[in-house]
């Protein structure tokens, strides 16, 4: 159970398939750190979050993505609070 | 890559009929529902057609023998980024109508996984714009399959190749 | 021309289903047809399969509203350039099976005239095997399209765009 | 109606849509000519025989091909006795 005062300065963070069984969870809220310096306009990339949680390997492998509120997103777009972060494992439709 | 990424799409003009499926389905049933709607929407059958479906295979990566084929997707985004894919793809031939059918959860060997049809004034447009779609729903719209075998459930990280 | 001619083939591998249709047809219902003649033979569905289904259009090459096309054939040779065309297209790409429809005599606008169906273990060959075929029987095969429209039937002499 | 005493020493000619229409006849039995020279070897040709039937253009069009016994076969082939010739203007299937 995270504990939560203001789901407006949180994240939500969702895993799937593979790496979701690797990690045993499969969505997370996580509380945004007030920026360093005050500089409240760029939050934490997808790559900081990644190393955050302590996702492995380390180094985001080169197959997997990432999605913010549900669109393809880079891994150093800028997270704002309410954001929905979802880190996609090689994708295999159709 | 050089499939479209999934993205929101400015102007649709083209019919698009998305599913995902939660159960077994029919391809052709579910083709004879489509036309049905393409001859209510537009009176006359487009003059060409052309259709794909993908089955799960009798066995998996390892040739051992496949229980089932598990289909894990990320609800709302996958739906949202296969209607994208289909109205872009849609748009650049110039296609009249398209249906996606697409399986969620467990499918059995010889299940119907996909199902991509389109309809188009011209055989060209309507095969191309059917066989791009569906490399892009293989490597653009967020489905993760994982083959169950000699219950084992193994993640796929890749597609089989073209 | 790049379509193979054609010819007898030596070795036929794949399981072929040719048929000339005098009669209005309904390309959804020869396919649920084609499936159990799989099932049967197969036992279990191929992995992938690529369907194009080609209909009248509603107006002629003058634009002039179409009251139907027909069909000339060359009895016999048509039989056997089809099957021909099929066993190589079908060799050519590894298919498992081929299924061919054309219609000959009158044909309505909006009714199917051709419908071709590729089976095989993989979405790339049974697509493209499908495409070349269609093409190959288009250009290969002798048939020949009359236009009716306002009592005057005028002889097509070649084929709309790819 | 031919004039015909033996059929082993004949071509049947068939044209096709427009050409047939244009001709105004379908079929035609063609009583092959005793070769100049006595040389039996080589037949005439379909060329010969487009230009000995009077089919018009007077040079056949490059759209129009020949088929020798419901095969396809080339305009200076060698027809033989009991051959099926036939003329098929351009195609349009599918």
């Amino acid at each position: 159970m995270a504990v939560s005062t203001d789901p407006e300065s949180q994240v939500q963070v969702r895993l799937f398939a593979g790496l979701r069984e690797a990690m045993g969870w499969s969505e997370q809220l996580v509380e945004l750190a007030p920026a360093a310096g005050g500089n409240n306009t760029a939050g934490p990339t997808p790559e900081q979050l990644w190393r955050q949680l302590n996702l492995q390997p380390t180094n985001p492998p080169a197959g997997v993505r990432v999605a913010i509120n549900q669109q393809f997103a880079t891994w150093d777009s800028s997270l704002a609070a309410g954001d929905e972060l979802a880190f996609l494992p090689p994708i295999s439709g159709g | 890559m050089s499939w479209p990424s999934c993205r929101q799409s400015v102007v649709v003009k083209a019919m698009l009929a998305i599913q995902l499926e939660a159960e077994q389905f029919e391809p052709l049933s579910a083709l004879a529902e489509w036309h049905q709607l393409l001859a209510a929407r537009l009176g006359i059958r487009p003059a060409a057609e052309s259709h794909f479906v993908g089955r799960v295979r009798p066995s998996g990566a390892n040739d051992a023998p496949l229980t089932a084929l598990e289909l894990e997707h990320y609800p709302g985004m996958t739906e949202a980024c296969i209607a994208s894919l289909a109205a872009a793809a849609a748009g650049q031939h110039g296609a009249t109508a398209v249906l996606v059918i697409h399986r969620i959860g467990l499918v059995l060997p010889g299940d119907a996984i996909v199902l991509v049809a389109v309809a188009a004034d011209r055989r060209g447009p309507a095969q191309r714009c059917c066989q791009e779609l569906l490399e892009a729903l293989k490597h653009e719209a967020p489905f993760w399959k994982r083959e169950w075998s000699q219950g084992v459930g193994s993640w796929i990280t890749g597609n089989t190749p073209l």
